[in-house]
């Protein structure tokens, strides 16, 4: 195949270090869920930065299927082979809260990352953004283009996703202020492009053709299902559309003018940071409490230069 | 004399999607006495007994029990009551033992309210024991021969200690040797004035046992009439329409080449150095008691099961079998004793039934069936062997056992086979449809092909068979010829007590 | 006696109409021809995918891993489906080879493992979906050439290109259920396996085929989503095979074999379309949406059953 | 013969002990004391849930609810689990019941309307999401009492409280099914339901009392989760049901009915427990550990099989 396989090759190397050498210290990395494209832009980040310390360290990453029950067994999993740090994406903020103390108990530092976990001061650091904060760029970004009134349609994410909640939480603060603002619609396209792009499609089929002045995705992938079934009813050029995460298509859409709004977050700075705040931290060598890396609001003519961000392949 | 009935259904009608199975139906069962309930397969006879069990509800009519009026709403109502039943379509569970089979439904329990399995046991141990049934309680149904699991339902229908016992079928899996067994059974249930509805289609059985009898044709009550003011051929009569003319019409055909040979054919557990030859034309009977390993033998020569050892030759032709698609290209055929699980498609139809083992012969072209052809030779065949359905397209489901049976014939025949394997051919039949069915052996066996046919009832071994082979535990015990064999020698081979090659 | 036997035989159909009917009164929009054709298109993937199962579940069986070789083979098929890489047959073929060869494994694992159907496709499941991650890195495929992406996008004669080849797909597996010698094989072994064994029906070369088939299909549907949505996703088409089972099952096909329609199954997946499609269209809150997904998918079932019932009070 | 019938009887069981030994000598951590503990609290919930669907499976039924209802009590339960609200057994009444009553309506459908357990319980998974979404807002619902919290937290002469309550319902259900009445009516309704009828049998009666057990065992479930994350969450445990059934399936019961065990079921659990703590102890790379995972799934049971089929080569 050529979509290569490191992890692969990572996967048994991981293996032969554990039978062969006990020497090297092990820091468990819990992702939230692998299958998530997002996620695995972080991973990508981890991974590299990882890379850097690979005499010393061996990193364990597993998948927590957005299941805060499977992220405590993994929790559980790595106290019981007794890792040196562990680095928590968490698939549900209040679901963590079990997850934080259980590790925080068996006296492993715990670094957080992307996503706030229910009890912050518990971490040892944590490092990433305020998901909330991307709702509001994004609809304030929304709303700008609007002009400030407008009607529009909400895609959520996977109903009770953290980011779902948070996001939407951010959208109303902003909302909030702006009175001409309505919203339409709104349903899950359970953060993909199929369900995003049907819904639309629904929409678009009804009353609210004529209505719907823009469309407010909890993520690109929502987004650019719905710009293709904009794209398909002709109506791109009346319809705003925006996302997050900034991932290169979007990024492609934004330059060529088909969505408006898209809001960019470190994913791989992120990982970095927290794999090298993990080895610090299994070092000794003091951290900051906190290591924000805020969300941006990415304009069309910023688009090459966040897509110069991703590792090129 | 009112008092005299222990059962009184009137006016009992029951329609199944607008058809009448049962039109003004009457049956009268005296205390203490056998009624047997004869009619042709799709007479009604079962529909009548489970509207009696609760299963199905009438359209009208009056049910007295001991001279009170009842309405059953399930089984369960008969059962407290006191009625009781053998199913024709044997109703067991087959994961679960002997023991929770007959206790199904009212097991013992201890004080403490919990299911006593001891107790089970013990009394299921204790009923087979008086029942002369060499079955052990914790053995699991389905590791039951069906002949086996018959002898079970008999027994869980008599451990309710009903006032009324129905038996619909009873000895269509079973040998003399069993159904001798029963009979003496119903004779001291008798005693006890326990009444007995007795459904068979095995007259002998019938004039054997009953005191009254009953019949019905096409739903319509016919006839009840004492045993003793009637012969076999005045029931055939009534249950027929019209005059039958012989039991088992057995032409005489020539008999020429052998066209099927085996030797020494070995299954390690079943059977051991079966050898025999088949001709043209012959009919070959095999006799033996149930277990004898008779089905088995032929499931092997069929492709059905692995031989360890043995040859079969074809028109003087070794061959080797691996599959019945093998089988089928050799030109054999085989209807095999279980019609339900291993002969029809229920839910499919009369059509689908019939051609799906000649399907190569109704193609257009490799692949695409050709449903006219099919349409056409089908009904040909429901024609030629007189099968009732309303259509070809019917569900197999809904016909009854006979016509069902005529259904597999046709379907083996469409095969256009010359060696033709009958186990238990006239299993749960009707005497007509049976006649129709020896008739036709018949006139294969003229038209030069080669049957074999296992069969446990011995009138049929013995009228139908140029020649008759003999199995005791899995190996041939004796030969006969027609003019030779008679009851008492085959029971002789077939229990063991002669030995002869 | 002959209405009943239209009203058993055709019960969901006519349970369908009614909904069409029900949809039409309460949204002017339903009936437009824009968006029937809209409906049409969202159903075509799961719809294609079911009649795969169709053939699966009539043959006795059951197929769990629908999803994962969409996914599967909608990334594979992508990643050979850029600009002027290869001519658009290439993909196609490599993703419905990929499909039905894992249909193939499928079955083999089944018939010679002796593996209930279960168990091997949800094996099957699990790893195919590894496969999908593994070969893209959890990141979707995209940029597709012109004539890919036309598959899932390209109209004729102003009808979408897919509901074509969901027609074709219906025909021929149409055809094939009702007009071979393998079709009726599938039935029978369906019905009653150890009759079909005795009647000399080759029991694992047909079910090898019926399992190939569904993979096949589910290889296609794949090709279809990947380019529908301009992504070889390896998450996408999660839970689909639910779906496709459903809208078989909803149509009439017995989850113990031997019963069943692919026509049927079309229906099914209408009826869940539809529903989808119509709840959207009067803007129903999302929670509600499935609240009352549930209540009238059972509904329908129940209106259908409802009518067989009156047919054959004894049909046990 | 009599090792033959060992083999047959425990063969999953064996292959269960034989990965065990494989998976301790593959990694030191293994056979730990802590880590035993893990893997069975890891279980627990799916495994209570398996042993209700296991009596649903049984009696030839389905469910596939699970999923839904346990996220649905769960949110019940939590919201009446705050501190100082109500004494603890309060939320664990009310979860409990939601879930028997949940399993009743679906038990009724399918009983009353005579819809197959499939669609009916399909209809309860979309409809009880729906509803646990409604219930939340779509939000999860933390801030619990401590005796609430003790339930999926706590320890008993160090051994987690949950790991009671798994050995608890194991035998309650275990005893129900073969040393009760209602339980020799469940196999017999699952092996053959026309004898079981004609037995005499309530079958109504005895369904509802098995889908509503099975409702009370994911309501179970769902408290236990609840209790266990910290919070009552609408979108938790989806996909639990494949897991409960592959549970149930792996450990031998039959999806045609009448025969399985919920002993069976435990060691199914176990098998898929293992296998997903093994793969993490070795640090196998997530995507490998999905393909690895179908494999190993399917290759437990085909050893398990290769076993049986030399017990008993007539054995069609
Ligand atoms: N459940 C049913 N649905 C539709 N038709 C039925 C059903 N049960 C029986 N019938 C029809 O009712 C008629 C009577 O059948 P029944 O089984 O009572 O006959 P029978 O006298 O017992 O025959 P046999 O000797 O073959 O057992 C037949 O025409 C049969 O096809
Ligand atoms: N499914 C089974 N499992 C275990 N033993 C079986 C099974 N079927 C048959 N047997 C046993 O195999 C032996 C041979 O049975 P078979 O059916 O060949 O006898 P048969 O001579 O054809 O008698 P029948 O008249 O009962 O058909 C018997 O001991 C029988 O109990
Ligand atoms: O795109 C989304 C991402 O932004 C969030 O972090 O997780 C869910 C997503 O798929
Ligand atoms: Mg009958
Ligand atoms: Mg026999």
């Amino acid at each position: 195949g050529k979509g290569s396989n490191t992890a692969d090759k990572e996967g048994s190397k991981n293996t032969n270090a554990t039978t062969t050498s006990t020497k090297k210290k092990v820091i468990g990395v819990m992702i939230g869920d692998m299958s998530n494209q997002f996620q695995s832009y972080i991973m990508d980040g981890m991974k590299a930065e990882a890379k850097k310390y690979e005499d010393e360290f061996e990193f364990v990453f597993v998948d927590g299927k957005f299941d805060s029950n499977v992220q405590l067994s993994q929790a559980e999993n790595f106290i019981s082979q007794k890792v040196n740090a562990i680095v928590l994406i968490p698939g549900d903020k209040e679901g963590s809260k079990p997850i934080v103390d259980r590790i925080v108990k068996a006296g492993i530092p715990l670094i957080g990352c992307n996503t706030k976990v229910a009890d912050m001061e518990k971490l040892t650091t944590y490092v990433g953004s305020d998901t909330i904060q991307s709702g509001e760029l994004l609809m304030q970004g929304i709303a700008d283009k609007l002009g400030g009134k407008g009607n529009i349609v909400e895609l959520q994410g996977f109903y009770g996703h953290e980011p779902q909640i948070e996001r939407h939480k951010g959208i109303q603060n902003i909302l909030s202020k702006y009175s001409n603002i309505k919203v339409l619609a709104e349903n899950t396209g359970k953060w993909n492009r199929a369900e995003g792009m049907a819904v639309m499609e629904n929409w678009l089929k009804s009353d609210l053709k004529d209505k719907i002045n823009a469309v407010v995705a909890h993520n690109d992938e929502m987004a650019i299902g719905a710009m293709k079934a904009v794209e398909a009813v002709g109506l791109l050029d009346k319809i705003i559309i925006g996302g997050i995460d900034a991932t290169p298509e979007m990024l492609k859409y934004l330059k060529e003018g088909k969505v408006e709004v898209t809001v960019f977050q470190d994913a791989v700075g992120q990982g970095k940071k927290a794999i090298e705040c993990a080895v610090k931290a299994v070092k000794g060598e003091k951290l900051e409490k906190e290591y924000m890396i805020p969300y941006e609001l990415v304009k069309p003519e910023d688009a090459d230069k966040y897509l110069a961000k991703y590792p090129t392949k | 004399m009112q008092e005299n009935y222990i059962l009184e259904m009137e006016n009992i009608t029951k329609t199944f999607s607008g058809v009448k199975a049962l039109n003004n139906v009457k049956l009268k069962v005296k205390k203490g006495t056998v009624h047997a309930l004869v009619g042709e397969n799709g007479a009604g006879k079962s529909t009548l007994m489970k509207i009696l069990m609760g299963i199905y509800k009438p359209d009208s009519g009056i049910i007295k029990f001991k001279g009170k009026e009842v309405s059953f709403q399930s089984p369960r109502d008969s059962l407290n009551l006191g009625i009781s039943m053998i199913h024709q379509e044997l109703c067991l569970i087959p994961y679960m033992t002997v023991a929770e089979n007959i206790y199904l439904g009212r097991e013992p329990l201890s004080s403490t309210g919990w299911v006593n399995e001891k107790i089970m046991f013990q009394n299921t141990k204790n009923l087979l024991d008086s029942l002369d049934i060499p079955i052990e309680p914790t053995v699991k149904i389905n590791e039951l021969s069906i002949a086996n699991r018959q002898l079970i339902e008999i027994a869980k229908a008599i451990s309710y200690n009903a006032e009324l016992i129905i038996m619909d079928e009873p000895t269509s899996a079973i040998t003399d040797r069993e159904v001798n067994n029963l009979f003496k059974i119903i004779r001291t249930l008798i005693v006890k004035g326990i009444s007995i509805i007795y459904i068979s289609h095995k007259l002998n059985e019938i004039f054997e046992i009953a005191d009254e009898i009953t019949v019905l044709r096409d739903g319509q009550y016919i006839k009840t009439d004492s045993i003793k003011n009637l012969n076999k051929e005045m029931v055939i009569e009534m249950m027929v329409g019209r005059e039958l003319k012989q039991l088992f019409p057995k032409k005489e055909a020539k008999i020429t080449d052998i066209i099927l040979e085996v030797k020494n054919l070995t299954h390690k557990r079943k059977f051991k150095n079966i050898s025999f030859k088949l001709r043209k034309g012959e009919i070959l009977g095999v006799a033996g008691l149930m277990g004898a390993g008779r089905t088995e033998l032929m499931e092997s020569i069929f492709g059905l099961r692995k031989l360890d050892e043995g040859e079969i030759y074809i028109n003087g032709k070794k061959v080797e079998i691996k599959s019945p698609k093998d089988a089928i290209k050799n030109k054999i055929a085989f209807l095999t004793e279980d019609r339900k699980r291993t002969g029809l498609f229920l839910e499919h139809s009369v059509e689908d039934n019939m051609i799906i083992s000649s399907l190569k012969n109704y193609l257009k072209g490799k692949i695409i069936v050709d449903h006219k052809k099919i349409k056409n030779i089908c009904k040909k065949y429901i024609e030629q062997l007189k099968i009732k359905t309303p259509n070809e397209q019917q569900i197999v489901k809904k016909l009854s056992g006979g016509n069902q049976q005529k259904i597999l014939i046709a379907k083996w025949l469409l095969t256009e086979p010359d060696i033709f394997i009958l186990d238990e051919p006239t299993r749960g039949i009707d005497v007509g449809a049976k006649a129709e069915i020896h008739s036709l052996m018949s006139t294969l066996a003229q038209e030069g092909k080669a049957i074999i046919m296992i069969s446990s009832e011995l009138p049929e071994i013995l009228g139908m068979s140029d020649r008759i082979i003999v199995m005791h535990e899995g190996r041939i015990t004796g030969e006969l010829s027609r003019d030779e064999a008679n009851q008492d020698l085959i029971m002789k081979y077939a229990t063991g007590m002669f030995f002869k090659n | 006696m002959n209405y009943r036997h239209i009203l058993s035989r055709y019960g969901i159909t006519i349970v369908f109409v009614a909904m069409v009917i029900v949809a039409s009164i309460l949204s002017p929009y339903f009936l437009q021809l824009g968006n029937i054709i809209n409906v049409l298109r969202q159903i075509t993937i799961i719809a294609i995918a079911g009649f795969g199962v169709t053939f699966i579940i009539i043959s006795g069986g059951i197929d769990l891993a629908i999803g994962s070789i969409i996914a599967l083979t909608g990334v594979i098929a992508a990643s050979f489906a850029h600009p002027n890489q290869f001519p658009v047959i290439v993909p196609i073929l490599i993703g419905l080879l990929v499909g039905a060869l894992t249909g193939l494994i499928s079955g083999s694992i089944i018939v010679f493992g002796k593996i209930p159907p279960f168990i091997a496709t949800l094996g099957m499941m699990i790893s195919a979906r590894g496969l999908a991650l593994i070969y893209t890195e959890g990141k979707p495929i995209t940029n597709f050439s012109k004539s890919f992406d036309f598959i899932g996008e390209g109209l004729v004669f102003n009808i979408p290109f897919m509901i074509y080849i969901l027609l074709i797909t219906l025909c021929v597996s149409h055809f094939i259920l009702r007009h071979t010698k393998i079709g009726k094989y599938i039935y029978a072994i369906g019905g009653n396996e150890q009759a079909a064994i005795v009647s000399g029906i080759n029991v694992t070369k047909t079910l090898l085929f019926v399992y190939s088939y569904g993979g096949l299909l589910s290889g296609l549907s794949g090709i279809l989503l990947a380019s529908r949505i301009s992504a070889g996703h390896p998450t996408a088409a999660v839970g689909y095979e639910l779906d496709a089972i459903a809208s078989a099952v909803i149509g009439g096909t017995s989850l113990s074999g031997g019963i069943g329609t692919v026509w049927g199954t079309l229906i099914g997946a209408l009826i869940i379309g539809v529903l989808n499609n119509i709840l959207d269209l009067l803007h129903v809150s999302a929670y509600w949406q499935q609240v009352l997904k549930g209540v009238i998918i059972v509904g329908a079932i129940l209106l259908d059953r409802i009518k067989t019932l009156n047919t054959n009070e004894d049909g046990r």
